[in-house]
């Protein structure tokens, strides 16, 4: 039994600590900043097709929260802190708490990023915002509910950076996949009908993400 | 003597995949039909095909196992996922080697983004990181159980691409044989080879695994010994 | 005051194949304290893990009973304060923050009187808004008492409870343990004999260990 | 004064340290390989322009080094081995021992991955390798440089958190810019003196770098 | 026997604007024991960092002269040797291959014999193979000893010496301190008046600390 209250309690937790230390921030933005600048110089002048846009756009995006999600678990591991919570609250009272804070992190950093991507990249133009906001919609709740999954397994692994992209891409590239699909009908001007497909995707591989790692997650967390 | 059966059996299969001619209207029951856009080169869908097949299953063998060890705890049940997938990346390998030397003569490139192509190249990836994370754990307890876990959340994720790969890609595989309508492209003969070389790969895993299982117990005793 | 009672049977753990300690059992119950001793690497730590729920044993079991029915493992954190050398608190929070957040995530809403109580009591009132990362040894090891105590736990582990604190911290432990004891259990592993010598009943893993394992010495 | 002996030893134990956890080996080439994946999976099959490939080249190479090289002085402030150090060796010895474990890391890394790009990518056929190789020699030691400084900074950062993308983009995207250009140039088949200004560029990076952190090095390392 | 002293003059220690000490001064010789006293936040380990370099005054400062010439910072780390809680050693390292890395950094090669008698007298030879991760917190504190004699420093500084040590552990301490005597200047910070008693000479931060500057208590 998940009592609401505590989950709230380590979300807030969270975002404390992250304003003291403003590890994850800082990370994510300036790989977002980074990326985008030397994507841009690379795309530079010429056209690149609407398939290849959305692709390098969801690439920042991925990356970006490698370097800042990935260390929602190792922070704690690192710190020693771990112990600490799993004697504060149980496993799943952790889970969502973390889960709650990264997706909205990536949700303000896919604010960002999109919002710089649209402004600096001229190609890029979406035409249906109402495919385009749903998808970044579920597209940051799947990212997120696998990294976090991903985040704590490699918490406890000796090669926290490298890993995560090379657990994390198998997993999360099913979603992935159909995030650029269902961007790129938005800038092409599809019809809601059109893209339903994507979003049956996106819905389901969030829920089957969240119910693994119901099961789960308690193996990964106690040692 | 089950080596034996094997042995036989496969040298069989793979005698008669090359031995039999393939022509337009088979007539004999010994031909095969010409298959659009194989032709002689149809005969490798006698191996490419069941080692992209042993593939799947190793890894789901692996991941049940996996589950198998989060329930008993029992280090047994690792070394049996361990050694399944071990295999598994390697008729993995074989798939993609097989199938790009294949692509080859038939595309005339080694590889091209082919939906196939690209979802034996994630379970290439998937095994890649399933080794890179046994790897990053030295804890035996903790190794076991995290694998098992990063298998089961891999094993989720496969329908998925089964689902999205085709929406997103156009392939250039032939006509699937073994394809959702149901139609088939092959006459008897053909299908009996085919499913005889299915079964021949799949009794060949079955008996590697047990062998390596064997093996790693074997080491697990000397070092037992050692100290 | 409420009835429990701690019972490890046939408790082993193995780290890669090398024994630690192996077949420990013990029946702990209503107010006793008990000590849990053992030279360097014996294994006093893992045991005070395991107890807490904090690492799983290679085999045999802890059953943590209260008030006649036994607690699932997700719930024992709410029966238990653990004070160790290896526990860490948030570096970056102060000391009230640290404690306001545990006794939101216990109870649901923050004890103000609670955690200033607390904070007087071991002596860290004056500093209670310096962050965690700037207190001394000695002041965090205080501050994990705070923690221990803050949801007056039935069962109170400590694991070398005295390092790293001067005289006046020191009585505060042994204050702290008699009181526990009029609570419920109190399960002291320490190297220090004056630590350990007030106990009821005793665990020595020197004694527990098993011919294969190799020590220290 | 330097002694080099020392300087082995401090690189010697990167080494085994990293052989250790795994990170040079399994994790970093599944990284590289992973990267290179999502970037086919997005550019795909059509035909992208040599500027983009060698954008894209650096792209991988800069988040594999980011991923690897900015942890090297983390990982010690994380595990409390700094004053260990700081007891064992200079403050110079530690630098220049880091430092070149960087550049051979980030060198091989950098040789993997730009020998699996080669295979994989049909567009990306380097004409004059002169320009290719020193690109790639210049480019790896002033990437180390600069991230061996920035690292040093990080680890002390947690305190001050914002310093680390204010401080590392503006340093790393010029060296980043350059690289890029000159490997297009040698992709367009360039001769030398075409492209002998981004070499000055990059050669006086590296001194530049170097010189700061001979400076300011003692001062970050010292509490 | 090298002539070593250590000279602390007006020595200052402020943490943003709040006073741990002020005005420390002593002038250590010869083959003298010095006990830094105080208690928990006083700022015994704080002195200690200073003293061994790792950590620099706010004001004032340290001199350490070997055989009549001052010792550049850079180069102090060549004549000191120091033990405490605070200080790690590598974790994925097995214990002698810290030692064997200590050993080369410190004398440009590796010196086998020295580092196996070290491993002996701090009975963890049998051991030396496992991964320090795997330690149990008495056996690092064990072999952060090795850590600080492979030198054989002139000065050896130690922070809470007695920590996480069984009842051997301890007596190989006080040899250690009582061996340290012959050969130079010994240190000890510690909250165990046991570990202080034998001193020649004593620092009282309690004392030292000016009014200025708030305390736990
Ligand atoms: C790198 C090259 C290739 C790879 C990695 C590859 C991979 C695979 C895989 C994984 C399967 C099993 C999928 C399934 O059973 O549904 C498969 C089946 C098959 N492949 Fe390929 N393949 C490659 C090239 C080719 C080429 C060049 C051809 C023929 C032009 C070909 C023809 C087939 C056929 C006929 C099947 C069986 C159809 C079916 O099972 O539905 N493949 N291949
Ligand atoms: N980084 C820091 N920033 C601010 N204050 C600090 C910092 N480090 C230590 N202090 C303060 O300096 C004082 C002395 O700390 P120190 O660790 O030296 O105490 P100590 O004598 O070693 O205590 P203990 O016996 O508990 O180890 C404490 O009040 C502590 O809060
Ligand atoms: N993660 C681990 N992997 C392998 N061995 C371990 C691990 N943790 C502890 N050990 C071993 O288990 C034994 C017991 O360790 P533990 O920390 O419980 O000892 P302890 O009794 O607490 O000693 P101390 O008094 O020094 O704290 C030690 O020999 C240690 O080497
Ligand atoms: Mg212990
Ligand atoms: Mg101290």
């Amino acid at each position: 039994m998940i009592s609401a209250a505590a989950v709230r309690t380590i979300v807030l937790k969270e975002f404390q600590s992250e304003l003291r230390t403003r590890y994850a921030l800082n990370a994510l933005l300036m790989f977002v900043v980074t990326t985008l600048s030397i994507v841009l110089f690379s795309v530079g002048s010429e056209n690149v097709s609407t398939d290849v846009l959305s692709g390098i756009l969801w690439i920042i995006i991925f990356f970006s929260s490698m370097s800042g999600l990935s260390r929602t678990f190792v922070s704690e591991e690192e710190r020693g802190t771990t112990m600490t919570l799993q004697l504060l609250a149980p496993p799943l009272v952790v889970f969502f708490g973390k889960l709650v804070f990264n997706i909205v992190l990536l949700f303000i950093l896919n604010v960002v990023a999109i919002g710089l991507y649209m402004l600096l990249i001229g190609g890029f133009a979406v035409k249906s915002y109402g495919i385009f906001c749903l998808t970044i919609g579920l597209g940051t709740i799947g990212l997120a509910s696998a990294s976090t999954l991903i985040a704590a397994i490699i918490s406890k692994a000796n090669t926290k950076g490298t890993l995560y992209p090379v657990l994390s891409f198998p997993i999360m590239l099913p979603l992935l996949l159909t995030v650029i699909t269902a961007t790129r009908r938005s800038v092409e001007g599809a019809v809601f009908s059109e893209a339903i497909g994507e979003f049956q995707v996106l819905f389901s591989y969030i829920v089957v993400m969240l119910a693994v790692s119901y099961i789960v997650f308690d193996y990964i967390w106690r040692d | 003597m089950l080596k034996i059966v094997l042995g036989i059996w496969l040298t069989i299969v793979i005698v008669v995949a090359f031995a039999f001619p393939i022509v337009p209207q088979p007539q004999q029951w010994f031909e095969y039909p010409v298959i659009p856009g194989l032709e002689e080169k149809a005969r490798i869908l006698f191996f490419h095909v069941p080692m992209s097949w042993t593939t799947v299953v190793a890894f789901f063998v692996s991941m049940i196992y996996g589950i198998r060890y989060l329930k008993t705890k029992n280090l047994r049940d690792d070394m049996r996922s361990v050694s399944s997938a071990g295999l598994g990346l390697m008729f993995c390998v074989l798939a993609t080697v097989t199938g790009s030397v294949w692509a080859k003569f038939n595309w005339g490139s080694f590889w091209n983004w082919d939906p196939r192509e690209t979802s034996i190249f994630i379970l290439l990836l998937i095994y890649g990181a399933y080794f890179a994370l046994r790897s990053a754990l030295e804890d035996e307890a903790k190794r076991a159980t995290l694998a098992a876990v990063y298998a089961i959340i891999a094993g989720v994720t496969v329908p998925f691409f089964i689902f999205v790969m085709p929406r997103i890609m156009a392939s250039l595989h032939p006509e699937p044989i073994v394809n959702t309508e149901g139609k088939v492209h092959m006459n008897a003969t053909m299908l009996i080879v085919f499913l005889s070389s299915l079964a021949g790969f799949t009794a060949l895993f079955a008996w590697m695994l047990q062998l390596r299982i064997r093996l790693a117990r074997l080491e697990q005793h000397y070092y037992q010994k050692e100290n | 005051m409420r009835d429990v009672s701690l019972r490890g049977t046939k408790l082993t753990k193995t780290y890669n194949r090398r024994n630690v300690f192996a077949q420990i059992d013990f029946e702990m119950s209503g107010t006793q304290s008990w000590a849990i001793v053992g030279r360097n690497g014996s294994g006093k730590s893992t045991l005070v893990k395991i107890i807490a729920g904090l690492l799983s044993a290679t085999s045999g079991d802890v059953v943590l009973t209260v008030d006649g029915k036994s607690i699932r493992r997700d719930d024992q954190y709410h029966y238990i304060g653990f004070v160790s050398p290896y526990l860490q608190l948030y570096e970056e929070f102060t000391a009230h923050e640290n404690l306001a957040l545990f006794s939101r995530l216990r109870g649901g809403s923050l004890d103000a009187d609670r955690v200033d109580a607390l904070l007087r009591r071991i002596t860290l009132h004056q500093r209670k808004d310096d962050l965690v990362r700037t207190f001394s040894s000695g002041m965090k090891q205080r501050l994990k008492y705070a923690f221990a105590l803050l949801h007056e736990p039935p069962v109170l582990i400590l694991d070398e409870p005295t390092t790293n604190l001067d005289a006046e911290g020191i009585e505060l432990v042994y204050d702290i343990i008699a009181e526990q004891r009029t609570r419920g259990i109190a399960i002291i592993a320490s190297n220090d004999k004056e630590d350990t010598e007030r106990c009821d009943a005793l665990i020595d893993l020197n004694a527990a260990r098993t011919p294969d394992s190799r020590r220290p010495a």
